[in-house]
């Protein structure tokens, strides 16, 4: 093995092209400064006017990337002496992301001034979250790895403290930035053992060294497993979620919102990256591993999630439960080609529709404590009719009915397993899923119900027209995934296509 | 630069150094112990970076151990921030009266 | 009928009036149920010339199954699942029974009872489109589409409407048939690789009706009289468990009563009219074709379960008080016949179940109107609390009296025609089944008397002291399907004559993959024929 | 007669009595009690009229062109693959119009009568809708061609008899009977549809080359099957199903069964008396004159499948002469007026089931034309009686009418004599079939004797219901002020009378003791059949001997009826008092307790089941799902728990994992030892 990487790091200094490759990350970037300074000069009552600059900030991020898709073109290539991978894969990661991070800035101040928390570093740190999560699902080296692991942490850590009166908030935080540095530190090591025993830091370089590695290496196994923990610790799979349902609850609804999208797409995609491509020459090591994480998130997942009195809560395992069907696709990912499109669809579906779900909690969280508690549901389809229905529509597709985006993530990735002849796989998900429609059914007639007589139902804001045009947009993206599926599912196959080889 | 035969014990003790610091974790409840662990795990990860990059005579190491040194300093700050705001207030320090949320 | 596409078409129509049904301002009921049934009508008239389309002019689709008006686009080219549909003489008359039930429960929808009229009947449009592309569609992926669809319209009009309890037997139903259906969707996925491995990256019906049936070996399963658990045994398995739920066969049948009692009557029209034969077509359409091997096979368990849901169904549609219930029971004794017809894998059986089907659709359609009717008025549905009605009611008793005869199966009447060429497949088949299913019919005349005489005879009941006859709106309604009843009891010949053009190829397709022919399996009875 | 004029006249004597009945039934309400008279009177009367045509037709006829076949149109066709293909066809022939004369004929009587029974009806609309229905169900029970036709008409019969035995339908009593009835046609009409699956399945062109049985019932097993259900093809055929198999023996049964329901022979007989709860008319016309004769009339149209299953025959004479002496025997201490003449029809239709079992085709049917005169006259004569006393029916509130309504009195008396068999109708038609079966029926002389003895039992009860009802002290308030009933009631009652006294002479006189006019009017229907037990027909071969015995045995009970009853010359009571008879009268007055044990071992079980279903059935099969569930939540608790909010739990959850994880791969990998 050659001492030094590909290129030599002294002499080569990045260009102008290096930039290009990572445009939407530095727009978000430079949005992320230029925030922290107008939150100077706004006035408070005017905080809005963040929003819409964030907003804006985001969208040309958006355009950049949807411009990067074509300018990466099929091949894509990797900038800085190969630590950023400028593909397809990346791009489409980094569109879900924005749009996520778009829609939660567009249900923030709503949210944020009912309860009070209408702080200017709040769109700061959203965007360097974001500028994390899209760093991370570009990331082609294990630094860059780490550097946008812990960026997108960081910021995510004081957004789920942002809350700064209410104790649960405050837990939620620390919960989550102990738990989570413990990851990272449990990633860092195993990133480390990788490290060393190939000699690289750069995926591509790794992939090959593996190759020759063969027969096995225990540190290198030893290494990839740790990595694994760590980022299955970010996608909150089961046993490595305990702290989601904390710190969702805990946490903003708004911040929930994102962290439980956002984040998930970004450490999916550096998974897919990793398991699929680089480590692809272990698959027979690392995948019954990822195979029992994966049965382990759905059972419990969605067990768990059966007897909540809590939506956030509720929410929080079947997003675990999620991860684990995606990790299905992940599994299989190497074998068969539906797996990680499977999975990519997969990601899409789950981000808009989860983000549904979460902004009728955020959008009809009232005055005094968040919306919480099932019973504050109840009579919701008789006061609010259409965010009830939406409501029901979400929850319908986190159920996999056809016609919703959930189905048919779960339609790929279920036939991907099968077709990787893992059956027992696939039934595991069957029956995990057949389960979950008792929990999200029975939310949705709780809102059906009429409120008691004597009891007093929760005050639920009116829906302004941000919060109505988010859950319309991401209503309509469910349905728009669940019937026309061969678009998104043809950039999916595209973004799988274009993935640089070897990471 | 290390003598070779050296090296798999830069690596035990870079791995002793991260049980003793994940141990930490586990019994101490006092969150600032707790959060000097980690570092402590961090660190310990550092010196197998090293330790390797040494041994590979590889820079890629070194610079990754700095790097994890600039980010935990991001971390400890953000961290500390934290923790002294939860446990201000006539709060003992103890990581196990975190639990309004659970279930 | 001629290249047009009308099947998309009939799919479409509903849709389209859904959405135009937003336009209109809520407070404008009459216009929305306007709108409504004029959508229902004209979809009801579009299908009944497909349906005399398909009675009067040859097959044109060419594959294994005598296919009319077919269209075949590409769906999602990278699974290769197509948009495929098609119509023949065994969806035909479904077809037809379906838009005319879903008229029927746009014509009951009334102001009074129902509150956010608009999305009730934006459901009741989309639930008709999505029925309809179950009956229509030959690509699997596109049937399942349609087939778990159908539930979203279904869950909210069973959620949104209905008595307190609603909830809990919504809630049942969701789950039982999600279930079931999922394990069809591995079978999906399991036949769709199977078609890949032989070369044909599809999931298309008549596509994979040409492909031979992989001879697998399974799991030996030494305590049932199979002799090998195949692949293809497990994915008929998931099949038929799917269509046992919906449909449903006893013991799987226990959502039913709850839900059936909780519904309100225009969905109940058509839910227990259209919906509970779903299970019944599926059966036939993919179950039997598909897999002939695995039925034949199975074929002593399933008629066993026939008749089981035959007799339970009786035995408690003769206990209950509650005449929901009791309708709801002999349902299920109903659908026990339909079950024996196709599991018979007879000719005469099968077009018997087919007409079944769309009999048996009119008559409960009629018997929930009339339950509704009477509990609207006498303010219970307590047998014991009724009676005497006929003296206050005469018309509809004479209405009652007809649905009841046609529930009874009395000859002359459209029940008779189905249960008798049922009865006759089944004697093929093994002639002990005849007699147990002639007990099943002598136990219905019992409970219907029962349910009938109970509610309209004796002396009358403090309950239905001041009520009043039909108005001529629900005469109208009425009257047409006792019309019917007693037509296609003497004429039943249009139904038999488009369901027997499509029988043959199901039953040949059957018997093709089981190996064995017909006499060859009634010769031993009850012994298992290995494909 | 051509095809088009028999369809014509088929068509119209179909359609008049439904138009009638839709008239009755749609209109009547509205335009009143006049408009629902004449509309249902005449409907029949036409239908009678159009009876007549037929009549003649098939009078002028060919000799062997008097039978015709119309096809309406097709009812199903399920195409080459299934072969069941049925056309809605009737035919025409001396059988068909003979049954046609008395249901029109009759029926037209009873319907005159009928107005003014139900004057003061509330119902009338609906009587005389019901009773149209009737006669157009039995109509197209007789015409049928296809055995799916025959079971429709059936089938319909049933369900006019169930509409009007509950057509007081405020009273429990009625509607209880009517379900009865109900649901004892439903067995006949099942086992017929079995019959017909056998039939279809198995008639062929040629004997089957098999050793005839069940396996037989399997289809493609054999070829030239005809698949039909035609019953003209069936009848030429019938050889096909081989002499004497257990094939032909089980179809015949299951045809019996079917008669025997319709006809309330022994065992489901039970139906017929409790249907006395219908309007008197209604009892004279369904359960005594056509309807419950359908059974004779079924059996005589398969006459070729009985020719040639002689054991089935057989069953059927020993179940007609069975019920007949049952009957009798119950009859003879009913308290019921209308009841004691119900068993009494019972009984004769039991001698006719008697006549067809054992062949003797023409005699059952001569015994039914006389059976329909008089017992109809003692339908309405009761009724008339009913009226008169104000809708009492004991006829121990009775007595001394005689001098009260002379007319009705005498018609009755000329029925009981009818009825006993001395001088009028009944001693023609009963002693032909038991000279008959003295002669070549199987089992005799044994079932001759049972006859003879059935003889002796309906002169008994015949004349002990006139003398308890006409003569004596009027035994009720009731009874002293009855008045004779109005023209309208008498007419019928007297023209009836009239053909009970005359018919039997008519029909016997040009032949003295020669085979009798309805025997040579039949005889080609049942000589077509191939076998002609009848072309040895009873005639001076009987002998006076038979003759005389028989009419002597009736004589004997009518002598001993008037002594006891009328004159009160003898009381047996004393007798029956002793201990050991005791029990005699006791059975007969509980009708051999039939009722009891049907409810003991029939209904009453069934219901339980039902109950006990209810009870375990459903939840047993949730229990499953209860289980499932069960499960899952405690899984779910079992997470909750381990979701313990402490921060040192969830780290060590990943360690401990993380670390398995580790040591598991490797170990697999077979890295550490």
């Amino acid at each position: 093995m050659t001492p030094l990487g590909a290129l030599p790091l002294s002499t080569a200094t990045p260009g102008l092209s290096d930039l290009a490759g990572v445009l939407p990350e530095l727009i978000v970037a430079g949005g992320f400064l230029l925030l922290m300074l107008l939150d100077l000069v706004v006035p408070p009552s005017r905080r809005t006017w963040l929003a819409a600059v964030s907003g804006l900030v985001l969208l040309g991020a958006l355009g950049a990337s949807v411009y990067g898709w074509y300018d990466a073109g099929a091949a894509g290539r990797t900038v800085f002496f190969g630590a950023v991978a400028y593909d397809r894969l990346s791009i489409f990661a980094d569109c879900v992301i924005l749009v996520t991070s778009l829609l939660t800035v567009v249900i923030s101040p709503g949210y944020l001034i009912r309860r009070h928390l209408h702080h200017g570093e709040y769109y700061s740190l959203v965007m360097a979250a974001t500028a994390g999560m899209m760093l991370l699902a570009g990331a082609t080296s294990l630094m860059v790895i780490f550097l946008a692991v812990e960026l997108l942490s960081i910021s995510l850590y004081i957004l789920s403290g942002f809350s700064r009166q209410e104790e649960r908030s405050q837990e939620a935080a620390v919960k989550y930035l102990l738990l989570g540095s413990f990851a990272s530190a449990f990633l860092l090591f195993g990133m480390a053992l990788v490290y060393g025993e190939t000699g690289h830091t750069q995926l591509a370089q790794i992939a090959l060294a593996m190759d020759r590695s063969l027969p096995l290496d225990p540190l290198l196994v030893g290494g990839i497993i740790l990595i694994f923990v760590g980022l299955a610790f970010k996608v909150s799979a089961a046993p490595f979620h305990a702290w989601t349902p904390d710190v969702y609850q805990g946490s903003p609804t708004s911040v929930t919102t994102f962290m439980s999208v956002a984040t998930k797409v970004a450490a999916f995609i550096v998974l897919i990256r990793l398991f699929d491509d680089t480590f692809a020459s272990y698959y027979a090591r690392w995948s019954p591993v990822v195979i029992g994480v994966a049965i382990l998130s759905m059972v419990i997942g969605n067990l768990a999630a059966l007897t909540q009195t809590s939506i956030k809560r509720m929410l929080a395992y079947s997003g675990i439960a999620q991860a684990g069907y995606i990790l299905i696709g992940v599994a299989v990912g190497v074998s068969t080609v539906l797996g990680v499109e499977g999975a990519l669809y997969y990601l899409a579906a789950y981000a808009l529709t989860n983000l549904g779900a979460f902004a009728v909690v955020t959008v009809m969280s009232g005055r005094g404590e968040d919306l919480d508690s099932y019973d504050q549901l109840r009579g919701l389809w008789h006061r609010r009719p259409y965010v009830a229905a939406a409501m029901a529509f979400f929850l319908l597709s986190l159920a996999g009915f056809p016609f919703t985006a959930g189905f048919v993530g779960k339609f790929l990735v279920f036939a991907a397993a099968i077709q990787g002849h893992n059956v027992a796989l696939a039934m595991w998900g069957i029956g995990t899923s057949a389960v979950s429609v008792y929990y999200y059914l029975r939310v949705s007639l709780i809102m059906f119900q009429r409120p008691a007589a004597e009891e007093r139902e929760y005050e639920w804001p009116r829906t302004g027209w941000a919060g109505s045009s988010v859950l319309a947009v991401s209503a309509a993206g469910t349905l728009v995934l669940g019937v026309f599926v061969v678009l998104v599912l043809t950039v999916a196959t595209m973004a799988h296509a274009g993935t640089l080889p070897g990471t | 630069m290390l003598s070779q035969a050296m090296f798999p014990w830069i690596l035990l003790t870079a791995a002793y150094l991260f049980s003793l610091g994940a141990l930490g974790v586990l019994i101490r409840r006092n969150p600032l112990v707790v959060f000097m662990s980690i570092e402590l795990m961090l660190n310990a990860v550092n010196l197998a970076l090293v330790g390797y990059s040494s041994f590979l005579s590889s820079e890629e190491g070194q610079v990754f151990a700095f790097m994890v040194i600039v980010v935990a300093a991001a971390e400890v700050v953000v961290g500390l921030g934290l923790l002294t705001r939860v446990f201000s207030i006539g709060r003992e320090l103890d990581v196990d009266d975190l639990d309004e949320l659970k279930r | 009928m001629s290249g047009l596409p009308w099947l998309t078409a009939i799919i479409m129509l509903p849709v389209g009036g859904a959405i135009v049904l937003q336009a209109v301002p809520s407070r404008a009921a009459d216009v929305i149920k306007g709108v409504t049934v004029a959508v229902a009508a004209v979809e009801a008239v579009l299908v009944g010339m497909i349906v005399y389309g398909v009675a009067t002019t040859a097959a044109t689709g060419g594959g294994p199954l005598p296919m009319h008006d077919v269209e075949l686009a590409s769906w999602i080219p990278v699974i290769g699942a197509s948009y495929h549909v098609g119509v023949d003489g065994v969806s035909a008359w479904i077809l037809a029974l379906n838009a005319g039930l879903f008229l029927v429960g746009a014509l009951v929808v009334s102001r009074q009872s129902t509150e956010r009229m608009k999305l009730f009947c934006g459901l009741l449009l989309l639930a008709e489109a999505a029925t309809t592309g179950v009956l229509v569609s030959l690509d699997l992926l596109l049937f399942y589409l349609f087939w778990e669809g159908m539930l979203i319209p279904l869950y909210f009009l069973l959620a949104f409407y209905g008595n307190e309890n609603r909830g809990r037997a919504t809630l049942k139903f969701v789950i039982y048939t999600v279930a079931g259906s999922l394990l069809m969707l591995v079978a999906i996925i399991y036949l769709h690789f199977q078609a890949l491995a032989a070369g044909h990256n599809t999931f298309d019906l008549e596509v994979l009706l040409t492909l031979p049936q992989p001879v697998q070996s399974g799991v030996p399963l030494p305590f049932t009289s199979v002799p090998t658990l195949t692949p293809a045994m497990f994915a008929f398995l998931a099949f038929g468990l799917a269509f046992a739920i919906k449909m449903p066969i006893v013991p799987f049948h226990t959502w039913l009563p709850d839900l059936y009692e909780s519904a309100p009557a225009p969905v109940l029209v058509f839910f227990a009219g259209v919906v509970g034969k779903m299970g019944a077509y599926g059966f036939i359409r993919f179950g039997i074709t598909l897999f002939g091997g695995p039925v034949h096979q199975l074929q002593p368990l399933l008629v066993a379960l026939a008749i089981l849901s035959i007799l339970y169904g009786a035995l408690q549609a003769l206990s209950q008080t509650d005449l929901k219930r009791i309708v709801a029971y002999a349902s299920i004794s109903h659908l026990g016949f339909i079950a024996l017809g196709i599991f018979s894998l007879d000719q005469n059986g099968i077009n018997g179940a087919l007409i079944q089907i769309v009999n048996h659709g009119i008559i409960i359609a009629g018997l929930f109107l009339v339950v509704a009717m009477v509990e609207a008025r006498t303010g219970t549905r307590d047998i014991r609390e009724l009676g005497g009605l006929q003296k206050r009611m005469p018309w509809l008793y004479l209405f009652f009296l007809v649905i009841t005869l046609g529930a009874l199966g009395l000859p002359g009447t459209n029940g008779f025609v189905g249960e008798v060429t049922i009865m006759l497949g089944a004697f093929q088949y093994f002639w002990p089944l005849a007699v147990l299913a002639g007990v099943g019919v002598l136990l219905a005349g019992w409970y219907m008397l029962r349910m009938h005489q109970g509610m309209m005879h004796d002396v009358l009941r403090p309950a239905a002291e001041k009520v009043s006859d039909l108005r001529l709106r629900e005469g109208l309604v009425l009257a047409p399907i006792a019309a019917l009843i007693v037509f296609l009891g003497v004429y039943p010949h249009p139904v038999g004559a488009v369901t027997s053009q499509a029988v043959p190829a199901y039953v040949t397709l059957a018997d093709a993959h089981a190996g064995t022919t017909v006499a060859a399996v009634v010769t031993q009875p009850l012994t298992v024929v290995s494909p | 007669m051509s095809t088009s004029t028999a369809a014509l006249l088929a068509g119209l004597v179909l359609l008049l009595p439904l138009l009638g009945s839709a008239l009755c039934g749609l209109l009547g309400p509205v335009l009143g009690r006049r408009f629902v008279n004449l509309a249902g009177t005449l409907s029949i009367a036409g239908a009678f009229a159009v009876t007549l045509v037929i009549f003649a037709e098939i009078l002028g006829a060919a000799s062997g062109h008097q039978s015709v076949t119309v096809t309406f149109w097709n009812w199903l066709n399920l195409g080459s693959g299934s072969n069941l293909n049925v056309d809605v066809s009737v035919t025409l022939d001396q059988l068909s119009v003979l049954m046609l004369l008395v249901i029109t004929g009759v029926g037209l009587l009873i319907h005159v009568y009928s107005v003014g029974y139900m004057e003061h009806d509330e119902g009338v609309a609906r009587f005389f809708s019901y009773m149209n229905f009737f006669i157009f169900s039995m109509v197209l029970l007789v015409l049928a061609a296809n055995l799916i036709i025959l079971i429709i008409g059936w089938a319909a019969v049933a369900l006019s008899s169930y509409l009007l035995i509950g057509f007081w339908y405020e009273r429990t009593s009625a509607v209880v009977a009517a379900r009865k009835a109900m649901i004892t046609q439903i067995i006949g009409d099942v086992a017929l549809v079995i019959a017909a699956f056998l039939l279809f399945l198995n008639v062929r062109t040629v004997p089957p080359t098999c050793p005839p049985n069940l396996v037989c019932a399997l289809p493609g097993v054999f070829p030239q099957h005809l698949y039909t259900l035609s019953i003209p093809q069936i009848l030429t055929h019938a050889s096909s199903l081989g002499a004497g198999s257990p094939l032909i023996t089980l179809i015949c049964i299951l045809l019996a069964v079917g008669a025997f329901a319709k006809s309330a022979q022994f065992p489901l007989h039970t139906w017929l008396p409790d249907a006395m709860e219908g309007p008197t008319p209604v009892s004279a016309l369904i359960h005594a004159a056509t309807m419950v004769t359908a059974g004779v009339y079924l059996i005589a149209r398969f006459h070729a499948l009985f020719d040639i299953a002689p054991i089935a025959a057989g069953m059927v004479a020993c179940v007609g002469m069975g019920t007949a002496i049952m009957a009798g025997f119950i009859a003879l201490t009913q308290q019921d007026i209308k009841r004691v003449i119900a068993y009494s029809t019972m009984s004769q239709i039991g001698l006719m089931i008697f006549a067809v079992g054992i062949g003797a085709y023409a005699a059952g049917m001569y015994q039914f034309l006389l059976h329909a005169f008089f017992k109809a006259l003692l339908f309405l004569a009761a009724g008339n009686v009913i009226h008169a006393v104000h809708d009492e029916q004991d006829i121990r509130e009775m007595g001394g009418l005689q001098s009260r309504m002379r007319v009705t009195a005498i018609s009755f008396l000329v029925g009981s004599l009818a009825l006993a068999g001395f001088l009028f109708a009944g001693m023609f038609s009963k002693e032909d079939l038991l000279g008959f079966g003295l002669l070549n029926g199987p089992g005799t002389p044994a079932l001759y004797i049972v006859g003879i003895v059935v003889n002796v039992l309906t002169g008994l009860y015949a004349f002990r219901l006139y003398g308890k009802t006409f003569t004596g002290e009027p035994r009720s308030e009731a009874a002293r002020h009855a008045h004779e009933a109005p023209s309208v009631m008498l007419w019928p009652v007297v023209i009836l009378a009239g053909l009970s006294a005359v018919a039997g002479w008519i029909l016997q006189w040009p032949v003295a003791f020669g085979p009798h006019l309805i025997n040579t009017f039949l005889s080609p229907v049942f000589t077509s059949s191939g076998s002609g037990p009848i072309a040895k027909a009873p005639g001076l071969d009987l002998g006076l001997v038979g003759f005389g015995i028989g009419v002597g045995c009736s004589l004997v009970g009518i002598g001993f009826g008037v002594f006891i009853w009328w004159r009160r010359a003898l009381n047996p009571a004393p007798f029956f008092a002793l201990p050991g008879v005791r029990l005699i009268p006791q059975l007969s007055r509980h009708k051999l307790y039939f009722d009891e044990i049907y409810d003991w071992t029939l209904v009453r079980p069934t219901r339980a089941l039902a109950k006990g279903v209810r009870k375990v059935g459903d939840p047993v099969m949730d229990s499953w799902i209860k289980g499932v569930s069960g499960v899952a939540s405690d899984f779910s608790a079992v997470f909750r728990t381990l979701q313990s909010g402490l921060i040192r739990d969830y780290a060590s959850y990943m360690v401990f994992f993380a670390v398995a994880f580790t040591v598991a791969v490797m170990i697999a990998a077979g890295l550490v030892k």
